[in-house]
């Protein structure tokens, strides 16, 4: 079978098909569900949902190559858990297993990996689950970057429990959990050619425990997903077309913090499509969208929760945002990352 | 072209070879070049544009769409056919 | 945020826009220049605010769009060059020349770095002083001084291993060209706020007397366009033609002297391509002879292939406000954001990339 | 917690503490497992088997970073759906479900990741897996290898069944499943610097096959343990020192190709220590130890079987060869991985 | 494989063993120059099938072992220093100067390269040509040639990169060290089979008879090495002390004259250092000054900090065959493979190396 | 020191400037310079040390420790006594 990606217009792997925008949205869909077509990998959801002769079980996996390893508000130890518990928790799973990869690059500090494994065990510890199984492969030095890591996640799902973009209906409402972006300006803080101070911390954290209490208070979740890479905006897109719907939110109603308003203005970047890592949208029956926000602002990472949006009735799958101007505009899918601009 | 927004600055860190300081967007810090910017101070306010401070922000001017929205709010009595046709 | 939060107050904008609906009697056609103020038009709806008479059209003003694609091949042969460190801004990483882009140099080997600011690039030159680093010293007046100081800087420092590839261009006489072109609709401008910080706005007085047409130089907060809007709207409705100052907090009637005086030493004007306008007489800059050590141009040897672009793009008649993109029969065909044929699908505020992405809205 | 190496010794990561050797387990030992005491982990054994309420399951993950990314007789792709079944297999379980995670470097050819996705899809739908989530993260040019990959697979295992080193007696035959090291063998042929020439492919395969009928033929199997890096003598010293037996092994019963010997003999390298990625060994009751070699040989990758040595009644855990002379050796855990040698 | 298999066939094997039983009346010590011969009686367990009157010593003939630490700090200044590529064989990539290795030293970010031939690094070289490539040239007489040739292509190809550290050592002044020492124990020898390929036999004879020592040269498979040991004893037996030539399908008498005129063009004699053993004169090679272009020592300066070794290894007597490993206080204490004290701990077949496998056997 | 194998000369790639072939060990082929060896042809036998041949394997000569063992054979009959003090 030929690549079924037209490979004349991309020759070669970009940085952007890794940027949660189209480019990585069509190497998945065009170059790994063609080729898994048959065996798997029809969902690109957070979590796959499993039914064994033993129950039913979610499974997630996720690689983490942030740089830098150790940031404000985390590292990539903890990153890689609070990951992997959030993809189980988002759908609806109680998380149990963990396994991790590392792939080390010679020279890295061992006193920098012993902060990091231990930062894991805090978090794993945190979230309630269990390390059972791991690899460590070593590569030459200049092949890496210091630590790259692989965990995958098994949770339980209870029966009857459906927590998924096709279970979203017109009319539900949509609610943040937190400010937008702060991971994304954390660690951008970092990169070579932009080198800025942003006195902020990552929002690196596990939902677990906030999305157990939502199903537990009996509120009608009928999706749930973390932000991640694109942030706010391309995890509305995501749902937006699994669920066939059109989306739209307030944009003024998003949390969004001073500095990472700051330092979005001078990059010329939009905060909505900045990266997260302890942040979540839930989709919840309308009546359960006030009472969602208040469980939801029990919990540390939730402290900021608010409705921003609703589905609309109209079924061609789009994500709008209504400024305090009521005018709106289409917050589409980008190509891959955002980059700084001049202009 | 050019984004440039308004920043304060919060430091000046050199003034030879080349004007420096430290300006704040919303507390998000960045060095940035003040070298067209010889009058402006700590505490002012400058636009940048690429890492540097092209203009300090005028205070007094900066109120100026405010005293036209007031004007313009007077025109909020007005009605429509005379709002188009005034002179 | 100071200076932004202000300028971006739902109530006054509503005021300002009622201003504009009451004062307007018919249709007028008015071109936003800077792609900056496109962005923002985008980003917060301001067209949606404004009466079906008032079309908004998307100027040139994106260094972006407008760099001809014979640059961007410089630029790209450079970046595949072994010992070469290109660095550019981040939103010029995606702009095709000839086929390909930096992102897809870089990935086959070449060094591309995205710079916040030419004074990082010339940092870069200093930390590697075993390589060449060509700075893509690309924009419009704004952005002079900036790259002007960089050459200054790394002339100090006495690297020889920094240049620019320049790619210039100049404000006052793209808009001379787009009002001389026989089919022209524009009827009024926003000059763009941050070029006239840098250089003042006498240029602009003579142009609007020459050709009729009212200039608002205008900021790039929603207050502010509207303010722009609503000054142009009240001299095209009472026929007048003048050169006004909406941006008053940033833009003296003189510019910024300390910049000007730098891009006086370190540039010259000189005649440009733009992509998808063509060549205009002294629409740009280019290094003096002083800086020649300095020119990228003048520093390395080009195979200067010929640059290949698209001819169903009608990218001229669209920066021209001339035609819409649904107009061209590539649109959202062989021309998306992913895979733009010109320049208008490439940057974000570009207008085919501004249509294409409400054409389901 | 301080970092328990002590780093006066290795302040850094050494390629030799990905080798499979004895820095690799210092490493494990002392920083994973001290790390994570308590939350898992406690196993390094190929798979992790988890109780849950749901029934009984196997988990196990690898990450792969193999150069080249194709060679002679696989590629990455294969490898890792190989690597990772087997794994599951090692411990009875039947494999069922996968999770990839693909690091994939900026500049990797579209059409080399076609494929490589193309052999994974072939070697799962082989090897009855699916492939349910995934996850793909570009790194910058020069910061990978083309392509890392993670797989972590999920599999049953049978009420009852117990496949451990622990379950391992004295007294028991030791199977192994064909001629080691040709993995090792064909992927160094195209090291820098060694460059040399092996008509020969590698082993990489599925097992789980053979291992169910063993299984099923009513063997009574103790434990299983594929071969990896560090060779047949690394994976039955790992074994002897679970178990807390000695074993001793026929040094020239076991198998080895006559172009492996020939690379091994050029640069001073034991065969016994080099890698394999489709061959076992098989610890079984030693009444079932030629019907075990039988079932295997029924199996491409079991065509050569053969028993090749016998748990002891010593429970000083160490690995002893024995060679056509009647004299002993001992298989010694290596430091890291075989260097080529002068001398 | 042709010239391996047949060498180790067991039941020859077996006859041979029982013809040295046979021969045997009194406790004999041998010892085996090489650490080739060493790593075969290890791997064959050629030592089991001895009588217990039989002591086997394992000698110095191990480059890994005996390069002086010195040489090894060197090597890493060098490896260490940015632009220079130091290519070595592996199995000098463990061994432990003034406190670090060249692993920990790449692990840093050292260039450190594996070739397994000296003619690989010239190719390296080649392939880098803004780079200085060092080949850390260890070796007895076996390698000189290799080394030489590498020396003598590098020149033919114009490279200026390219360099020995040279770390040459030779056998004969070795043996007779040992044999000259107050408390040596040693009645017998297995000399080297490819040292004496590439130099012949000819300077054994005089040691034979000026020490009274049979001298037997031996080759590296099972039956060569009981072969060699038969005819030792025999000698010993009968009292003679003769050298005699058990390798003869690769050993001959006048050596291998071709390689022999490459040294000599390339290489003198000189004193050397040995680990464990100190200084012994005219014990090694060193680059004549023809060839000072390439020699590492002479192109770069060297910080050479002082060697800091380990006070408590007795490696002198170890490669002696004076004391058994057991007899260190530091013996898997302070000194294991892992982290080695010393020269016999460090290479798989060094003495303490091969009774810290064999500890729980 | 000196790790030596012997393998089989299955072509010789170049005589000059440096005397090249490829060299089979059971089947891996390695490029080895054979300039020390210049009598040995394709199908001979040679010592290899570090990418270098450095002696041709004399057949004849490699049939000594049979013959040898021959000798020995004979002692098996011999008892423990004589084998030790035989001269
Ligand atoms: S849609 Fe594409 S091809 Fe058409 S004018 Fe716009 S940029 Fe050019
Ligand atoms: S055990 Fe270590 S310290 Fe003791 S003699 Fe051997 S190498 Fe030296
Ligand atoms: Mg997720
Ligand atoms: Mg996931
Ligand atoms: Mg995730
Ligand atoms: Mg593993
Ligand atoms: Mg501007
Ligand atoms: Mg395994
Ligand atoms: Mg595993
Ligand atoms: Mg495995
Ligand atoms: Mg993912
Ligand atoms: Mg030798």
């Amino acid at each position: 079978m030929p690549c079924p990606l037209p490979i004349k217009d991309y020759p070669r792997i970009l940085l952007a098909h890794g940027g949660g925008g189209r480019l990585m949205q069509g190497l998945i869909d065009k170059v790994f569900k063609t080729a898994f077509e048959g065996i798997g990998l029809q969902s690109t959801h957070d979590s796959a949902v499993l039914d064994l002769d033993a129950g039913r079980l979610a499974m997630t996996t996720d690689s983490y190559v942030v740089k830098p390893l150790e940031f404000p508000g985390g590292d990539i130890g903890s990153l890689a858990i609070h990951g992997t518990v959030n993809d189980l928790a988002m759908a609806g799973a109680r998380p149990r297993y963990l396994s991790v990869g590392f792939v080390l690059e010679e020279g890295l500090e061992m006193e920098k990996l012993w902060r990091i494994v231990c930062s894991m065990r805090d978090a794993a510890d945190a979230a309630g689950v269990r390390i059972v199984t791991g690899d460590t492969k070593v590569v030459d030095r200049g092949k890496g970057d210091g630590i790259y890591l692989n965990t995958t996640g098994v949770g339980v799902v209870a029966s009857g429990l459906r927590v998924d973009p096709s279970a979203v209906e017109a009319g539900d409402a949509i609610v943040v959990s937190g400010d937008v972006g702060r991971h994304g300006v954390a660690v951008m803080a970092h990169r070579e050619g932009l080198a800025f101070e942003a006195p902020i911390e990552s929002d690196s954290a596990s939902l677990v425990a906030m999305v157990h209490a939502l199903l537990d208070a009996g509120i009608s979740v009928r999706c749930l997903r973390d932000l991640t890479r694109g942030g706010l905006a391309t995890c509305l897109n995501e749902i937006a077309a699994s669920a066939g719907r059109r989306i739209e939110i307030q944009e003024d109603a998003v949390p969004v913090d001073e500095v990472v308003r700051g330092a979005c203005e001078m990059l010329g970047l939009d905060p909505l499509y900045v990266a997260c890592e302890g942040r979540m949208v839930a989709f919840v029956a309308p009546e359960d969208a006030a009472r969602a926000a208040e469980v939801m602002r029990g919990f540390a990472p939730g402290e900021k929760a608010r409705v921003i949006g609703e589905v609309t009735g109209d079924d061609r799958a789009l994500v709008v945002g209504r400024n305090a101007f009521g005018t709106r505009r289409v917050l589409d899918l980008l190509s891959g990352e955002q980059l700084p601009r001049i202009c | 072209m050019c984004l440039g927004i308004p920043g304060k600055i919060v430091s000046i860190e050199a003034e030879a070879p080349l004007r420096m300081g430290r300006v704040s967007f919303g507390g998000t810090l960045r060095e940035v070049c003040l070298a067209y910017v010889p009058e402006a101070q700590v505490d002012d306010y400058v636009i940048v544009h690429v890492g540097f401070a092209i203009s300090t922000v005028d205070e007094d001017e900066a109120q100026r769409v405010f005293a036209y929205l007031d004007e313009i709010g007077d025109l909020d009595e007005l009605d429509p056919d005379r709002a188009g046709g005034s002179e | 945020m100071k200076y932004l939060d202000e300028y971006r107050d739902p109530k006054a904008a509503r005021t300002l826009a009622k201003s504009i609906a009451r004062r307007v009697t018919r249709p007028w056609t008015i071109m936003e220049i800077c792609g900056g103020q496109t962005h923002a038009i985008v980003r917060f709806g301001i067209d949606e605010m404004l009466p079906d008479e008032i079309t908004l059209v998307h100027g040139p003003g994106c260094p972006v769009c407008v760099t001809p694609v014979e640059r961007i091949d410089r630029a790209l042969e450079l970046a595949a060059r072994p010992g070469v460190i290109l660095c550019s801004f981040g939103d010029m990483l995606r702009v095709p020349g000839s086929g390909r882009d930096l992102l897809s140099v870089k990935a086959a080997g070449g060094d591309v770095r995205v710079v916040y600011s030419p004074l990082d690039a010339v940092e870069v030159a200093e930390k590697h002083p075993d390589a060449q680093v060509v700075f893509f010293a690309v924009g419009f007046e704004t952005t002079a001084p900036a790259n002007a100081m960089a050459v200054k800087e790394a002339k100090r420092r006495g690297l020889d291993n920094f240049s620019l590839l320049v790619s210039h261009v100049l404000v006052p006489p793209a808009m001379e060209a787009i009002l001389a072109a026989d089919d022209n609709r524009v009827q009024g401008f926003l000059a763009a706020g941050h070029v006239c910080t840098v250089m003042g706005t006498q240029a602009y007085a003579p142009i609007a007397a020459r050709h009729r047409v009212p200039i608002v130089v205008t900021g790039f907060e929603p207050l502010d366009l509207l303010q722009g809007i609503d000054m142009c709207i009240a001299q095209l409705e009472e026929g007048r033609s003048e050169c006004e100052n909406q941006y008053v907090r940033s833009v003296r009637e003189g510019g910024n002297p300390a910049a000007m005086s730098v891009i006086e030493d370190v540039f010259e004007v000189a005649d440009r391509d733009w992509r998808g306008l063509g060549s205009i007489p002294t629409s740009g800059f280019r290094l003096r002879a002083d800086y020649a050590a300095f020119d990228a141009d003048a520093k390395f040897a080009f195979a200067d292939e010929p640059t290949e672009e698209s001819t169903e793009c009608i990218a001229g008649e669209i920066l021209r406000g001339v035609k819409k993109p649904r107009e061209c029969p590539a649109f959202g065909k062989n021309c998306t954001p992913e895979h733009p044929l010109g320049a208008p699908m490439v940057s974000t505020e570009g207008a085919c990339a501004a249509y294409y992405k409400f054409r389901n809205l």
